[in-house]
């Protein structure tokens, strides 16, 4: 509602006065305050969610209740979150984190470059996505090459490395977690993989 | 098995995504249309209030209010304090608990011990900021709420001390009074207030106000029925010492301790009546000294 | 059981969770249940915004939930106030022990089996006579020699029972001796709740459970972040099971979890000790070196577990494709054996003794969500490299610069040589894919806008991280490169590289093998490799092309039924309420027309019901299996065994196996605690996980230098870690600074006053933060003194717009035998008013920017 | 409740000790605007008086209130909309009548007062020289007086109109506060003006005015506080931050000036002027003060809390 009206110049005002000037109408007999005192802004007015060129249905990404939420969004960028109406677990309701979710993908301290701290670097530096894939790929295949461990001395299978872990995936999706534990532990022999299930 | 049931119409938009918003989504998440020319407003049951202030947020997101940051207050958990430029609801939190050095063991139905309310514009009627403002910024829409035009006001202020409730504030970004609009743009497009339709308790119901009247006076009966006594309303017409001079309140509150509780005051007055006998005094003091300067002769030499 | 089910409870015991506050629109569904007449009950430490909406407010010390539950568990089986009718027939209650079982009571809080130099438990004596059990959950073996043999004799016959409950042996009378010491009085010295508070407790649930009436449960992390975490939650069990109330409309227990997917990534587990669907992760020292031998070991005899091959299979095939055969186990001999516990505790004990020295972070916090911050800050310093993926700067991400090392700890970001990375993430609405919610319910998002600038989803970047990896080592001859060779990692992917998220559900689904036609549900499985599966019990949610359950979004209307089928997809084959089976008689008939769910329809001889039966669709109620034939797998569960996970079909009050602290739930204080038990000798539980370290300092019960109580909790307003609400203004506002909460009577002994600056600490640091006064936390008379309690809600960190000094700095690395979880619910701490000689807080580091 | 938040006297509940009401955005300009209009207000009331009773021989008098009508209704406006937080959408004040509304209405007051104290101003402008502006001076002169008197309490009713508690409290004292204030500032202005303008006799009549005006103003002001007493909102008042204003208005601003122009009687000199220019200020501190208190008392949780509910003012 703080959206400032443009700088206009004094004939502009005058006719837009004019135009709303409320008296001519207060003398046809309306209401001062109803009819006689309404504004441009309120015959205009419409929901913005009217503007959204796409509506997608999501899931609240915090807790576990699984509210549903319907996405409104216009040139590629969400104008509105809220509750799905239609979900028998949310009845379109959320709570104050559910709620703020617009909030969430629309925060100023979001992040959306990727950076690198070398090692005693007392600052970030801003590195391209393609460069950090391929430095921590030959960093996982050197850790993973220097601490794998194939068997035990007496035969006993290990086939696993101590020396990466991983943590994290209770707020991510199945197909991810699928992904994750499928390739560090079924592909590289990682068994420190944990997310917060235990915490 | 009872829990979570869909209104009908939902079920027109099963199984396929939304193109836009859902026309007259009102109905399927509050049963009832929203058309012009009708009265809707709030009703707030505190004894529903679990103090998640989503309403706050819900409310803060949609009308792209922007946080304050007040600071902890040390106020049981409210750390917003009040209503305000930025803030169209405001959940108050007051601790009942203790009683001379004991804890309460006795729990009444619903809400008890910890009161926790979410306030918000009462949307007069008559409405003393509509009443005082000189612009006609301040109106009543087609759905009896009372909303600030952005477009008009020029920060007079006026309405700021006529409020008895200390809703509307001057914004201090762009100098114009603001307060809850009762999402008029919202109601325009047949959706439900956003505060409305997050609470997740239905703490907040929203509707016609002949309606709401209804269901808070049976809930209210029901509440004594259940154990509660001291349930009340407050701000509905005819409840005693509710209202005052203002015939009622749109955005009406049940609660179960006296007002000052939730920081209401326990009769507001409409202020407008107090002008003409002031006036009629202040030119009767002016028109006896106009006679005695009469008298004394003034403009002799 | 469905949150919105809770709308049919007619009595609601919230407990180890605030659940108002933590899960408001899962409470909805209990104001629901209140409008309609339901009791609704809190017993918890604190007072909270669960507790004003209660009728009935028990307050209880933090650590003595077993305590409160034995004691409600003693008033029913004491005053004959069960459900005889039901649990007769489906626990175990008549099931009669062998003869070497010692109880708690006898060993003054140790059960038989206790080994003392290997401090674990043996459970052999804990068998029933003439049986040896397998657990039910694969993910609890019991590693002791000749036990999986032992258990093949489940063929011969059903474990003994006497119906009539007069055997001293039977779990009736066992339990009857076990629990006869919580009485109300022991309950209210233990407990401090007040004894006509903790009966009207006991009434209200016996009054609403049987024929007519169900009881819900809905627990959260208050329950399980104990050293005996997963015994109160058995405790919730026991009661549950005694009363009738599992499996039933509006009865059972609902666990309340924290994170958006944490039941998904439970399922499909980015957990140590688990594969895809309850498989256990193979053990090197355990008979696991094969595929035979780790299917012959974990394969159930009796109930649905038999079909365990099927799905160990399906799972290997789904992971290595071509290269998985049966020379080489299906893939299995690359898959890594773990050698211990490599949960998240022992993850952090490890980093700070270089033993891991490569970590990904994705979507957690451990700086401010792991249990003594400290010591996982140093960890992190000792890393090589860490991989920080969030949708904004961290607190674990920006420890080497404004952490309390560099803070407090006398280091300089120079002298911390961690080389870190810190890449954008996508949130939800950004990417596509399910999540799981917490009562396995899975529902699609979709990607509805691309994620901002260099953001991406842990799709694209797990995918394309492999993809680089099996690069690398593509020219490997090596063995121990084979299963990054043979890993099937081909998924079709977009312009933006974004691999297709429905793709990967359709081999979580599972498909046949090799011509890849998605399989209907997890009955279509075989062990033969001609079917992939990435998760077994997930298998249903995408039977056909362009049939994505989770995506399903039909509600029930105004006539119900009210079990919305049409909406997301719960696995297993979509039913909403597990062991429903049990919501009707042993004849097969609803125990009351209110209470009805499930019904054996004669005319057309199978199970009928708005739900999808847990149970095989067509076995008569009647039917029985003839044990002259050795009846394997689900022949073996009679047509009145409601409990098919469980290898005797009835749900275990008393469990043979399976858990490593006791087959029955006894109370133990905290292993940090003011008192000694009044209950047992025993004072902490034996089996208690503890990690020996100098960062890791734990003292003994009742050290005056730590008088207080100290518990944790969280606040509706902010979510665990902190980060997605304390970056997002309009939430961060609501609670904008870390705070304690005082009672008022400590306050006043101390002097102080709200928003005065307090220091709290424990022998593993100090934190100083804001004081709220408040009489919503009590103070206990324990064995004639007071014992204060102090209350902390962990969210804070340094990032964002409300801050605060972390408070797990101030815990332990201590946890549950069965999970590994941490105390943090109840430890011991010391307070004063003042501040942290350190120059400033966080707020102070913040501001420093 | 926290005994730490409960205010003084007031042993019923608050909401921790946080304001129930809003105080207002009025500041010094506020002020400044009541007491310019307030004169300017009360000078037409002077001239249309000295108009009628003194005829040709107030010809001089008449100018200079018209004058002074003018110079108010000209500044007061301008120093009112800085007092806008959007001053540029000053023009909305004309853009409705509503009648419910002290400020709407003094808006077309104040407009219609301005339109009438230029017609009166030509009169003393171009008097001398032409007739039509005379006739026309003459001719808005009385309504120009009627418009004068409501400007010089309006603003009071505009006060009384809200819920600010000390305002509310006491609408009539306030309103007749005010107006002896317009008009002991508007004598005494004129009073000065007609000294230097060697008009000693009708000087003295003005001061004679001005000392009734005082008077008034110091029966209405203990009037008033009578009130706020009774309703339990006089705190701000009182012992508040405007206190020493407002007992400072009335000791040197209204008591004071009355005993000196009583005892200077037919003396000419200094001590009239000090007097006169005492009442002036002591009128504007008096607004000012009061507008303070009031804002003072909006805060005050225990003020709202009595003026809501009468039955509870302890």
């Amino acid at each position: 509602m703080s959206r400032q009206p443009p700088r206009r110049g004094l004939a502009e005002r005058a006719a837009e006065f004019a135009r709303e000037w409320s008296v001519p109408r207060q003398l046809r007999g309306a209401d001062h305050r109803r009819e006689a005192a309404e504004a441009a802004i309120s015959r205009t007015l419409r929901p913005r969610l009217e503007e959204a060129d796409r509506v997608g249905t999501s899931i609240c990404p915090y807790c576990a209740v699984g509210c549903a939420q319907l996405i409104y969004a216009r040139d590629g960028r969400p104008i509105h979150v809220e509750g799905d109406p239609r979900s028998p677990v949310n009845q379109g309701t959320l709570c104050p984190k559910g709620a703020a979710t617009f909030g969430l993908m629309t925060s100023p301290m979001r992040l959306d470059r990727c950076l690198h701290r070398v090692p005693g670097a007392t600052a970030w530096r801003e590195v391209t996505l393609d460069w950090a894939m391929d430095r921590i790929a030959h960093l996982v295949r050197r850790t993973r090459d220097e601490t794998f461990v194939k068997d035990l001395p007496d035969g006993t299978p290990l086939n696993h490395t101590l020396g990466i872990a991983s943590m994290g995936g209770a707020t991510l999706d199945n197909e991810e977690n699928y992904l994750i534990k499928k390739l560090f532990s079924g592909g590289l022999g990682m068994v420190f993989v944990e997310n917060q299930a235990r915490v | 098995m009872e829990g979570g049931l869909a209104h009908r119409r939902a079920l027109d938009y099963a199984d396929r995504d939304p193109r836009g918003p859902i026309p007259q989504e009102a109905e399927i998440t509050t049963g009832r249309r929203v058309e012009p020319g009708r009265a809707y407003g709030f009703f707030t049951d505190t004894t529903l209030c679990i103090g998640c202030k989503a309403c706050e947020v819900a409310c803060k997101e949609w009308n792209q209010l922007p946080a304050d940051h007040l600071g902890l207050t040390g106020h049981s958990y409210d750390n917003t304090g009040h209503l305000g430029a930025h803030t169209w609801r405001h959940v108050t939190f007051n601790e009942k608990i203790g009683k001379d050095g004991r804890r309460a063991t006795t729990m009444p139905p619903y809400q008890s011990h910890w009161l926790m309310m979410s306030d918000v514009c009462k949307h007069c009627d008559p409405a003393p900021c509509l009443e005082a403002c000189p612009t006609g910024a301040l109106f009543r829409t087609e759905f009896e709420s009372v909303v600030v035009q952005q477009d008009i006001c020029n920060g007079c202020g006026y309405c700021v001390p006529a409020c008895p409730f200390g809703v509307v504030e001057l914004s201090v970004e762009d100098g114009k009074a603001h307060k809850c609009t009762l999402c008029y743009d919202r109601l325009k497009g047949g959706l439900e207030p956003a505060c409305a339709k997050s609470c997740p308790t239905d703490s907040i119901r929203f509707g016609p106000v002949e309606e709401l009247l209804e269901g808070a006076k049976a809930r209210v009966a029901r509440l004594h029925a259940q154990g509660q006594p001291a349930a009340y309303l407050y701000g509905a017409p005819g409840t005693p010492r509710a209202t005052g001079g203002i015939g009622r309140l749109n955005a009406f509150f049940l609660l179960i301790e006296r007002p000052e509780a939730y920081n209401l005051p326990p009769a507001p007055s409409r202020p407008a009546p107090r002008a003409l006998p002031s006036i009629l005094s202040g030119l009767a003091a002016v028109a006896g000294l106009a006679a005695a300067a009469l008298l004394i002769g003034v403009g002799r030499r | 059981m469905p949150q919105w089910d809770l709308a049919n409870s007619d009595c609601v015991l919230v407990m180890g969770s605030n659940m108002a506050e933590n899960h408001p629109i899962a409470f909805r569904f209990v104001l629901q249940a209140k409008a309609r007449g339901a009791t609704i009950i809190h017993a918890d430490p604190r007072f909270t915004r669960t507790s004003a909406m209660a009728d009935i407010y028990a307050p209880i010390r933090a650590g003595t939930d077993v305590a409160f539950l034995g004691g409600i568990i003693r008033h029913v089986l004491e005053h004959d106030l069960w459900f005889r009718e039901w649990a007769i027939p489906y626990t175990n209650i008549a099931t009669i022990l062998g003869e070497d079982y010692r109880d708690a009571e006898d060993g003054d809080g140790l059960f038989s089996g206790w080994q003392e130099e290997s401090r674990k438990y043996s459970p052999e004596s804990w068998q029933y006579e003439g049986v040896t059990m397998p657990s039910a959950l694969a993910e609890s073996y019991v590693d002791t020699e000749g036990f999986c043999e032992a258990t093949k004799r489940l063929h011969e016959g059903p474990p003994p029972r006497d119906p009539t409950l007069q055997h001293p042996r039977c779990v009736y009378q066992v339990m009857k001796r076990h629990f006869a010491r919580y009485t109300p009085e022991m309950v209210e010295r233990v407990t401090g709740c007040p004894r006509e508070v903790f009966l009207k407790v006991c009434e209200a649930l016996a009054r609403n459970s049987g024929r007519e009436r169900t009881t819900a449960i809905c627990y959260a992390v208050g329950w399980n972040h104990h050293s005996t975490g997963v015994q109160i939650i058995r405790s919730g069990a026991i009661l549950q099971a005694l009363l009738g109330n599992v499996g039933r409309p509006g009865g059972g227990m609902l666990a309340l979890r924290g994170h958006t997917s944490i039941q998904g990534s439970t399922d499909i587990p980015t957990l140590y000790d688990m594969l895809p669907g309850y498989l256990p992760q193979p053990h090197a020292f355990k008979p696991h070196s094969t595929l035979e031998s780790y299917l012959d070991a974990e394969t159930s005899p009796t109930g649905w577990w038999r079909n365990f091959p099927k799905y160990a299979v399906s799972l290997l095939r789904a992971w290595y494709g071509e290269a998985a055969a049966p020379e080489n186990g299906w893939g299995f001999d690359w898959v890594p054996r773990i050698v211990g516990d490599h949960s998240q505790l022992p993850l952090t004990v490890a980093m700070r003794n270089r033993i891991i020295r490569g970590l990904f972070v994705m979507g957690q916090n451990p700086v401010v969500g792991s249990s003594n911050s400290l010591l996982v800050q140093r960890g992190l310093a000792d890393l090589d490299w860490m991989v920080v993926r969030d949708f904004a700067e961290t607190d674990t991400a920006s420890f080497w610069r404004d952490g309390h090392l560099v803070r407090s700890g006398g280091m300089r970001p120079e002298d911390i040589r961690t080389e870190v990375f810190l890449m954008p993430a996508a949130l939800s609405g950004e990417k596509a894919g399910s999540f799981t919610n917490t009562h396995r319910l899975l529902q699609w998002h979709d990607k509805v806008v691309p994620p901002p600038g260099d953001s991406r989803s842990e799709h694209w970047f797990v995918y394309h991280l492999g993809r680089r990896l099996k690069d690398l080592y593509a020219a490997s001859e090596r063995e121990e490169d084979r299963a990054i060779r043979a890993l099937t990692w081909e998924y079709p992917v977009d312009d933006e590289g974004e691999p297709d998220a429905e793709a990967i559900l359709q081999e979580i689904n599972g498909y046949t093998w090799p011509d890849r036609t998605l399989l209907p549900d997890f009955e279509a499985l075989k062990e033969d490799g001609s079917t992939a599966c990435g998760c077994w019990i997930y298998s249903g949610v995408f039977p056909k092309p362009g049939e994505n359950r989770s995506r399903a979004r039909r509600p029930d209307g105004p006539e119900g039924p009210g079990t919305h089928l049409g909406w997301g997809f719960a696995w297993p084959s979509n039913r909403r309420t597990l062991n429903n089976r049990a919501s009707a008689d042993p004849e097969g008939r609803p125990w009351s027309e209110r209470k009805r769910l499930v019904w054996w329809d004669e005319a057309k001889q199978e199970w009928a019901s708005p739900d999808q039966i847990d149970f095989p669709k067509d076995k008569r109620p009647d039917y029985e299996p003839d044990w002259s034939r050795k009846p394997a797998g689900m022949d073996a569960i009679s047509g009145r065994q409601p409990f098919i996970m469980i290898p005797d079909g009835v749900a275990g009050l008393f469990v043979p196996s399976g858990l490593k602290d006791g087959p029955l739930p006894a109370h133990y204080e905290p292993v940090e605690s003011p008192v000694a038990n009044p209950l047992y000798g025993q004072s902490i539980s034996p089996a208690a996980k503890r990690w020996e370290h100098a960062d890791n300092p734990v003292h003994g019960t009742g050290d005056p230098r730590w008088p207080h109580v100290l518990t944790t909790f969280r606040l509706t307003e902010h979510h665990s870690g902190g980060t997605p609400t304390r970056l997002v203004p309009t939430t961060a506002e609501l609670q904008p600074e870390g705070f304690a909460e005082i009672p008022t009577e400590l306050a006043r002994a101390l002097g102080i006053r709200s928003t005065d600056w307090v220091v709290i600490s424990t022998p593993r640091g100090a934190i100083e933060t804001r004081a709220l006064v408040t009489d919503r936390l009590r103070p206990w008379r324990l064995d004639g003194r007071m014992v204060h309690q102090i209350a902390l809600p962990w969210h804070f960190g340094w990032v964002g717009y409300a801050t605060g000094d972390v408070a797990n700095v101030l815990t332990a690395v201590v946890g549950d035998p069965n999970t590994g979880m941490h105390e943090n619910k109840a430890l011991t701490c010391a307070l004063r008013p003042g501040r942290l000689r350190r120059a400033g807080g966080a707020g102070v580091a913040r501001e420093a920017r | 409740m926290n005994e730490a938040t409960r205010p003084e006297g007031w042993s019923g509940e608050t909401y921790h000790g946080r304001p129930v009401t809003k105080a207002s955005s009025f500041d010094w300009k506020v002020s400044a605007y009541i007491a310019l209009l307030g004169m300017a207000g009360s000078a037409q009331v002077i001239a249309a008086v000295a108009r009628r009773a003194g005829g040709r021989r107030a010809r001089g008098l008449v100018r200079r209130a018209r004058l002074v009508a003018l110079a108010g209704s000209v500044v007061g406006p301008l120093v009112l909309i800085q007092h806008l937080k959007t001053p540029s959408r000053w023009y909305n004040m004309l853009r409705i009548v509503r009648p419910t509304s002290p400020m709407s209405l003094g808006s077309w007051l104040l407009t219609a007062f301005g339109g009438l104290s230029a017609l009166t101003a030509l009169g003393a402008l171009f008097g001398h020289r032409s007739r039509l502006a005379r006739r026309v001076a003459d001719a808005a002169q009385l309504p120009a007086a009627a418009a004068g008197a409501g400007m010089s309490v309006y603003t009071a009713s505009l006060l009384s109109a809200t819920s600010t508690p000390l305002w509310a409290a006491a609408p009539g004292p306030l309103a007749a506060q005010f107006g002896a204030a317009s008009m002991a500032g508007a004598a005494s202005a004129l009073a000065l003006a007609q000294r230097r303008a060697g008009e000693v006799g009708s000087a003295r009549r003005l001061e004679r005015l001005a000392a009734l005006a005082a008077a008034g103003e110091l029966a209405a002001s203990l009037l008033a506080e009578r009130r706020w007493r009774e309703a339990g909102v006089g705190h701000a008042a009182q012992r508040g931050r405007a206190a020493p204003l407002l007992q400072g208005a009335k000791a040197g601003g209204m008591a004071l000036p009355l005993l000196a122009h009583a005892v200077s009687g037919r003396r000419s000199g200094l001590l009239p002027e000090l007097a006169s220019l005492a009442l002036i200020l002591g009128g504007a501190a008096l607004r000012h003060g009061v507008l303070q208190a009031g804002n003072e008392s909006a805060c005050r949780p225990e003020d709202a809390f009595r003026h809501a509910d009468p039955r509870r003012r302890r």
